[in-house]
């Protein structure tokens, strides 16, 4: 029993941080239908930028914010540069912000070194509780409940506000949104930098997680946050939020069982739902 | 009467092409001014170029004394401009309702009283109204298309063929629903539908190859066998 | 039309021809070494044109056929003598399995829509990669293995003739292919399947054998590519390969087959040239940076790829009136 | 006669809507049938299940007394069931000639055929030019067709479908949106299609002079179900469809013109 | 016909200058005994720059060293051309080939990657050229896919893994071991458990994860409940496990955790683990002798105080290795007659006496089995010598 706990609560827990990551690609990919596979390097800009505020204030809070406002402004430039001139075509969206993915992680290393860098919980969130033999460790019931707040927060916006329903009208028909007085760039604009903002914040909240940060890990975590919004549904919230913890829990329940397939759990676990529910589990409807 | 629309001999290119060649018309308030022409004329063209949508690469669009012809098609709609255009543009993927939600650009008691009288002129959209716009009926989808204009407050409607795919008895609802519209906007309409066309327009421009070819009341036009054998092909 | 088509013709002949000479004139082996990689991912990225620019199914599994090649030469090499004879019936199993594995997997994933079929066929690659690293026995996992080449090959001049003639080949053949009536239901496919279906059309047959197809000629690249380094690992196989197939292709230019060649000669020789320069001025020690403002600049001026972008502005200078019609296909 | 299409209690439902409800109906060969209809009646819908674009949920249809229930809408085209769509559906990036000649090969039968230059089936191409100048499209071969304004789009449609010379034909409101002055000219292909007595037409329009001047029969459905079928007389007489079809315009449409 | 060709001569270093870091005078090429070209492969982008970077410092400085600082070897002056394999395999085999055809190498050195190695392997042998293996540690190197052309400076994994068994293996010592679910895991962990065994421990589970996984919780329960006395861990890349397995309380548990020390900034997140033992491969305070001496004075010197990190020594090795056999052939070339000397040669290293196994050219080396301790000043844990781990105690199998 506390074997089953213990493997549910962390699984939980990597699912949680797994549906941050893909939180920000269900805004861009899931809503705005934005390939964007520089979504990675948002990310690990986002780890590295949150790591060097917090290393420069000592405050975890501060580094996270800094995380966030990077985020900001790397979709602000991201969206202006390199994304307006693609919006409807993926095939360009493909080439550009591939290209732009190899400039981010370049830059990072050109900014911050090549080397990796550790990243340290902060000591009010450091070590773990113990119930008999459950495990509870602080860090990841933080990041559980980050996860259920940025659920919360965006599920509201986007429940209570057209804002869900003008983007996905804009990727249907930008000149018709238009003509019924929206402007779309600008939502566009926004838009995307709220999702670059997800991706640096779960990258900062990544960073203690694995103790290390290092400018490749943008595009291993991007991939699996593609698997989490089309496996969950693209643009649903709720099937991000379904689909990351059913990732996380799969990966911890294999690893245990059935080791020897382990490697290949995300891959059987998107294959097995999209032969079964090729739309995903869940749709971007209300 | 006043003149709200001023359409001065714009002319507009699609990629290479030289789509509209001069078009000059006006649109006066309270009026229904009726676009005619055979089909590839340009008539939705010019409906497009004075929605920012297709801008005009010369002439000016001049709305309520404004130049608008450079204006983004979102400041030209918020401007008062409510457009239907001629391929419906819903949106599929949302439902009926989305559809309104995100079309009505002001929600208060006046915009949900105009809501309620169009969904009174097309019940259909009431019964459907949690169904996604793209499994509506063909007619269906045209009512939606026009509800969506009808639910803002707007100076200036344009519509491009609202006739088109409506049953002959709904076809006669659109028309009241444009007589009753007419008190509080202007409106310039695209119709093929000659009959329906004369009956609710005040005044018209024929429009052939990308230019103005006549203009003037449609009373006129009615008796005018000539005009209307050579660009009409009626009478 | 007629003409137009010739001097298109003559060009590239002359290319070829330039090509085939190249190495008598001149003695410097990276460049052979060079070419012969440019012709393998040319293959590649022609074979994925197929699918993206032809029938417009993206797809992120297609490593999984080139690293069938691969390994279905390299083992078979390895376990057999290493022969001209092997050699060639490696190519043929290679390509047979892919065949077989394309055609279940197509029928199998081809139903689903853009997205999700892109992402399923991620997935199932991801699983033959699995495989790769798992079945060490045969593969030797990730470390990979070395084998011979047969002794036909010792001279790297052969062997870029091999690959060029393997090029020209492939191009012929799929110019036949997508300019046939099938090629031109392959391109509706790609324009509107369903009204595709609606003329009578069985659409999935022809996305079926549109993968088949391009997993062929994929494994066919990957048997090459295994033959040029007389080494194979589970790099083959993974998402590395696909993406730089797919790259080429949009550079080049989707729906060209052309396009893909110039797409992998591009590729190739920046990357060389950055990564040379990089040994001689600091600042490009960062090169990587360099390469990707190219993909970047590579979208803003040439929307269509280079070949695609210059194909229409070459249709633009000669008429004003008839727009391009994708019915001329190179 | 044994009828060339007929249905047996055909159904579907989306949902909790009935949108096609226990239709029973039979037409012989060679014979003009129009349907019409309020907006959302099921006349799409019943097309759809026709050429099997949809799957119903109840019944089934009969091509040539044959049970249609398994065969795709690809087998159905294949067999003589073609169609035209109202909402346009065209290729959009391609030109009209080649989206002409697309039908005209499935019509070929040139299916499979990977080895030679699609340009050197020459006939096909001439026959998709014929149909384009029949149509009134002439002079637009080489446009493409995203480009096309509304009306052209139309008659494109009808061009493909022709093309596809199918037995049956289905022509979805063929000529809405279309000039005045070319309505009658597309009138005129359809009444010389129907003249060569080859081709049995299934057609659904608004425009009731259109209807009457054109049709054998005409049936109407009414939320789903069918409501009446017989000849254009009896159809036009019935108070039913007068009040909740025609409404007071038709009369005035007809005093006009 | 004289000065013709020395035009010749001249124009063509003149065109080859730019790829050239150890610049050489035009005379010194064409006057006296010629030159000696040796072409360095290594990662210098991508995830494994760090490592292609250390080896090409170590590189420098080792020749250096070996020549006195002259760059000559028997009237020969050295060259070096280095090449960015880009850790892929085709691009390893592009550059390579581009070395020994149109540089002319007459060694080739590398690479950081085992797959760019072993790629690259039959190149050595079809121009007839040593290759001096460094840093890439799969055994198949100069195991299943040896050649005769092939030396490897570097440790193997089977070093590795005997030095990690020797580090804490013993009579009824009962070990789990963990390690990435890839080759590089499995060949260590095969080596490992062979030599723990040898050394009468038990190997009680084995447990391998996905290397990209974010959790590996799963993975280290199951070795909790095995209750070993220690988990042996083979690990290499960033995304790494220590932050889990102290979050496991392992250590609390009784679970004695031990590994290879990586570099540096890898060495920076395994605060976690301080006080583990295992072994270190090198460390700049672990040798004691002139070479490393000498090495991480000049290294400090020249790379503004920063001190040689894991791969830096072995850069360093090879180097000496090359002009060690050169004077024993008196700076003959020749693939072939290189084997004969290099055979069983030893020579000194930063890391001491390393001599090249006849049979499989494997580097026998000395290894270190340390504890992780927190120093004062020091940013990251130490690796502190518990003591050397001879050579003969680290020898290998043989296994090609
Ligand atoms: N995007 C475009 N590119 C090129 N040509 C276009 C484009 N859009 C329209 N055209 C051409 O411009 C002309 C006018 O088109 P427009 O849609 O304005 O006609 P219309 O009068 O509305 O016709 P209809 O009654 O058929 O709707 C047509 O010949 C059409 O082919
Ligand atoms: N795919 C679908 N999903 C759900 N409802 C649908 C779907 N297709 C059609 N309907 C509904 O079925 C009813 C019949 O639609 P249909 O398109 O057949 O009408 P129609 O008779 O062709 O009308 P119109 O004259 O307006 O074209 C409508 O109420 C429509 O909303
Ligand atoms: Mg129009
Ligand atoms: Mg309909």
């Amino acid at each position: 029993m506390e074997l089953l706990i213990n493997l549910t609560v962390n699984g939980l827990a990597t699912g949680m941080l797994i549906f941050l990551l893909a939180s920000g690609l269900t805004l861009i990919f899931g809503l705005m239908s934005v390939l964007n596979f520089a979504h990675g390097g948002l990310f690990a800009w986002g780890a590295y930028a949150g790591v060097w505020f917090y290393t420069l204030s000592g405050s975890f809070l501060i580094g996270i914010l800094g995380a966030i406002l990077t985020g900001i402004i790397l979709g602000f430039i991201t969206e202006k540069l390199i994304i307006t001139p693609v919006y409807g075509n993926h095939v360009q969206q493909i080439l550009i912000t591939l290209g732009f993915m190899l400039v981010l992680t370049e830059l990072l290393k050109v900014v911050w070194g090549p080397n990796q860098i550790a990243a340290r919980v902060p000591s009010y969130l450091a070590g773990s509780w113990e119930f008999g033999d459950v495990l509870i460790i602080k860090y990841r019931l933080f990041i559980i409940i980050v996860g259920f707040v940025v659920f919360g927060v965006f599920q509201y916006i986007l429940q209570r506000t057209k804002i869900g329903l003008i983007v996905r009208a804009g990727v249907m028909d930008k000149d018709m949104v238009q003509a019924l007085g929206i402007n779309i760039k600008r939502v566009f604009l926004y838009v995307f930098m709220a999702g670059s903002a997800l991706a640096a914040l779960s990258g900062v909240l990544m960073a203690p997680y694995s103790g290390v940060i290092y400018a490749e890990m943008g595009f291993e975590f991007a991939i699996l946050a593609f698997i989490v919004v089309v496996i969950g549904g693209m643009g649903s919230f709720p099937g991000s939020l379904f689909a990351a913890i059913l990732v996380g829990l799969a990966g911890s329940y294999m690893a245990y069982y059935v080791p020897a397939l382990s490697l290949a759990v995300n891959m059987l676990l998107m294959a097995i739902v999209l032969i079964f529910r090729p739309q995903g589990l869940f749709t971007a409807k209300g | 009467m006043k003149t709200l629309l001023k359409v001065e001999d714009i002319h507009t290119h699609i990629g290479q092409y030289h789509i509209l060649q001069g078009i000059s018309f006006e649109a006066r308030e309270g009026e229904v001014s009726v676009l005619l022409g055979r089909n590839g004329a340009g008539k939705t063209t010019t409906l497009k170029t004075i929605m920012g949508l297709t801008p005009a690469s010369k002439g000016t669009v001049l709305f309520n004394g404004q130049d608008i012809t450079k204006k983004p098609t979102y400041t030209i709609a918020n401007g008062g401009i409510g457009y239907v255009p001629e391929d419906q543009g819903i949106f599929g993927d949302l439902t009926v309702e989305e559809n309104m939600k995100v079309a009505m650009r002001k929600e208060d008691d006046a915009a949900f009283a105009r809501q309620d009288y169009v969904l009174e002129l097309f019940p259909d959209l009431k019964t459907f109204w949690k169904k996604d716009g793209g499994h509506l009926s063909g007619g269906q989808k045209q009512m939606l298309a026009m509800a969506r204009a009808f639910v803002n407050d707007s100076k200036l409607l344009l519509i491009d063929e609202p006739s088109k795919g409506l049953a002959p008895i709904v076809v006669e609802k659109v028309m009241e629903a444009i007589t009753e519209m007419k008190k509080s906007t202007t409106i310039v309409l695209v119709e093929q539908n000659f009959i329906m066309a004369s009956r609710i327009g005040d005044r018209y421009t024929l429009i052939d190859d990308g230019e103005t070819v006549h203009a003037g009341e449609m009373a006129e036009l009615i008796h005018n066998e000539e005009v209307k054998r050579k660009y009409l092909g009626i009478g | 039309m007629k003409n137009k088509f010739q001097w298109n013709n003559l060009f590239l002949a002359v290319i070829v021809v330039v090509l085939a000479v190249f190495p008598f004139v001149s003695d410097s082996r990276t460049w052979t070494i060079l070419l012969t990689q440019i012709f393998i991912f040319s293959i590649l990225a022609m074979s994925y044109d197929i699918l993206l620019g032809y029938t417009g199914i993206v797809s992120f599994g297609h490593a999984m056929f080139f690293g069938m090649g691969a390994y279905t030469t390299a083992v078979m090499l390895k376990r057999m003598e290493p022969t001209i004879g092997v050699f060639i019936l490696s190519i043929v199993c290679g390509m047979l399995l892919a065949a077989l594995v394309s055609f279940f997997i197509g029928l199998l994933t081809l139903r689903l829509k853009s997205h999700f079929f892109a992402m399923l066929t991620l997935a199932v690659s991801g699983l033959f990669l699995v495989l790769a690293e798992k079945w060490r026995t045969v593969t030797h996992g990730n470390d990979g293995f070395t084998f011979k080449a047969p002794e036909f090959f010792k001279d790297r001049m052969m062997f870029y003739f091999v690959t060029l003639i393997c090029l020209v080949l492939v191009y012929l053949l799929l110019r036949r292919f997508v300019n046939s009536p099938f090629g031109r239901v392959l391109v509706a496919v790609r324009e509107n399947e369903q009204r595709t279906r609606s003329l009578g059309f069985n659409t999935l047959h022809y996305k079926v054998i549109a993968s088949v197809v391009a997993g062929v000629i994929a494994s066919l690249s990957g048997s090459l590519y295994a033959v040029s380094l007389r080494f194979v690992n589970t790099s083959v196989m993974t998402m590395d390969i696909t993406l730089d197939a797919l790259l080429m292709t949009i550079i080049g230019g989707v729906g060209t087959l052309i396009g893909p060649i110039v797409g992998a000669g591009v590729i190739e020789l920046t990357q060389h040239y950055l990564s040379g320069l990089a040994k001689d001025y600091p600042i490009f020690e960062r090169w990587i940076i360099f390469f990707g403002i190219i993909y970047i600049l590579a979208v803003i001026f040439f929307p269509r790829g280079i070949v695609g972008t210059v194909r229409e502005k070459l249709w633009k200078r000669k008429t004003k009136t008839r727009p391009l019609g994708k019915e001329e296909v190179s | 006669m044994e009828p060339i299409i007929r249905t047996e209690n055909l159904t579907i439902r989306f949902g909790g809507h009935t949108a096609v409800s226990h239709v029973n109906f039979e037409m012989p060969p060679r014979h003009l049938k129009s349907i019409i209809g309020p907006n959302g009646a099921g006349k799409t819908t019943f097309f759809n299940l026709l050429s099997g674009e949809l799957k119903p949920t109840e019944g089934d249809v009969f091509f040539k007394g044959e049970s249609m229930a398994s065969l795709s809408a690809v087998a159905r085209t294949r067999k003589g069931l073609g169609r035209s769509f109202q909402i346009t559906n065209v290729f959009p990036n391609l030109t009209v000639l080649e989206n002409v000649r697309l039908a005209v090969q499935s019509k070929e039968k040139i299916r499979y055929q990977m080895a030679r230059h699609f340009l050197h089936y020459k006939q096909m191409i001439e026959e998709a030019e014929k149909l384009i100048a029949l149509v009134l499209l002439d002079g637009k071969e080489h446009a493409i067709a995203s480009q096309l304004s509304h009306g052209e789009k139309r008659k494109l449609e009808i061009a493909m479908l022709l093309a596809l010379d199918t037995e049956v034909l289905l022509l979805d409101e063929p000529t809405a949106g279309m000039s005045l002055e070319e309505v009658p000219a597309i009138l005129d292909v359809i009444r010389k299609i129907k003249q060569t007595g080859e081709k049995t037409i299934l057609l659904i329009e608004h425009k009731m002079d259109m209807i009457l001047d054109l049709s054998d029969s005409i049936m109407v459905l009414f939320n789903g179900k069918l409501l009446a079928d017989g000849s254009p007389q009896e159809i036009m007489d019935n108070e039913t469809v007068q009040n909740a079809y025609l409404g007071g315009l038709y009369d005035e449409n007809l005093a006009e013109s | 016909a004289c000065s013709k060709s020395d035009e010749g001569e001249a124009s063509s270093t003149e065109k080859e200058k730019p790829s050239e870091t150890t610049p050489v005078s035009e005379e010194a090429t064409s006057e006296e005994g010629g030159t000696i070209k040796i072409g360095v492969l290594a990662s210098l982008t991508g995830a494994l720059e760090s490592y292609g970077k250390q080896t090409k410092q170590g590189f420098e400085l080792g020749l250096e060293y070996a020549t006195g600082g002259t760059m000559e070897v028997a009237g020969k002056k050295i060259v070096v051309v280095y090449e960015d394999t880009e850790t892929k395999p085709e691009v390893a085999v592009q550059k390579a080939t581009k070395l020994l055809e149109e540089d002319e190498v007459d060694f080739l050195v590398g690479s950081s990657s085992s797959g760019d190695t072993l790629a690259v392997l039959p190149l050595a042998e079809e121009y007839e050229k040593i290759m001096i293996v460094e840093p890439a540690v799969a055994d198949s190197i100069t195991g299943s896919e040896f050649n005769p052309f092939i030396f490897r400076t570097a440790r193997n994994s089977s070093q590795d893994a005997v030095a990690g068994a020797a580090a804490i293996a013993g009579p009824g010592v009962k070990i789990a071991t963990f390690a990435p679910d890839y080759s590089f895991g499995w060949d260590g962990v095969a080596a490992f458990k062979k030599a723990a065994e040898d050394l009468g421990a038990e190997i009680v589970i084995e447990e391998f994860a996905d290397p990209a996984a974010t959790d590996f919780t799963s993975n280290l329960q199951k070795i909790i409940e095995a209750k070993p006395d220690y988990m042996f861990v083979v690990w290499a890349g960033a995304n790494s496990p220590w932050n889990q397995i102290a979050d496991l309380k392992m250590q609390e548990k009784g679970i004695k955790i031990s590994t290879g020390a990586p570099d540096i900034p890898a060495l920076s997140i395994m605060e976690p683990l301080v006080g583990m033992e295992g072994f270190s491969v090198y460390y700049h305070t672990l040798p004691n002798n002139e070479v490393n001496d000498w090495l991480v004075k000049e290294h400090k010197a020249r790379y503004n105080g920063e001190v040689p990190d894991l791969f830096t020594p072995g850069g360093m090795s090879a180097a000496i290795a090359i002009v060690e056999a050169l004077n024993k052939t008196n700076g003959n070339a020749d693939g072939n007659e290189l084997i004969k000397v290099m055979e069983g040669m030893s020579f000194e290293t930063p890391k001491g006496k390393m001599t090249f196994r006849a049979e499989d050219h494997q580097a026998l080396q000395t290894l270190y089995s340390i504890k992780l301790e927190k120093q004062d000043g020091v940013s990251y844990p130490v690796p502190v010598l518990i003591r050397e781990l001879s050579a003969e105690e680290t020898e290998p199998p043989i296994k090609n």
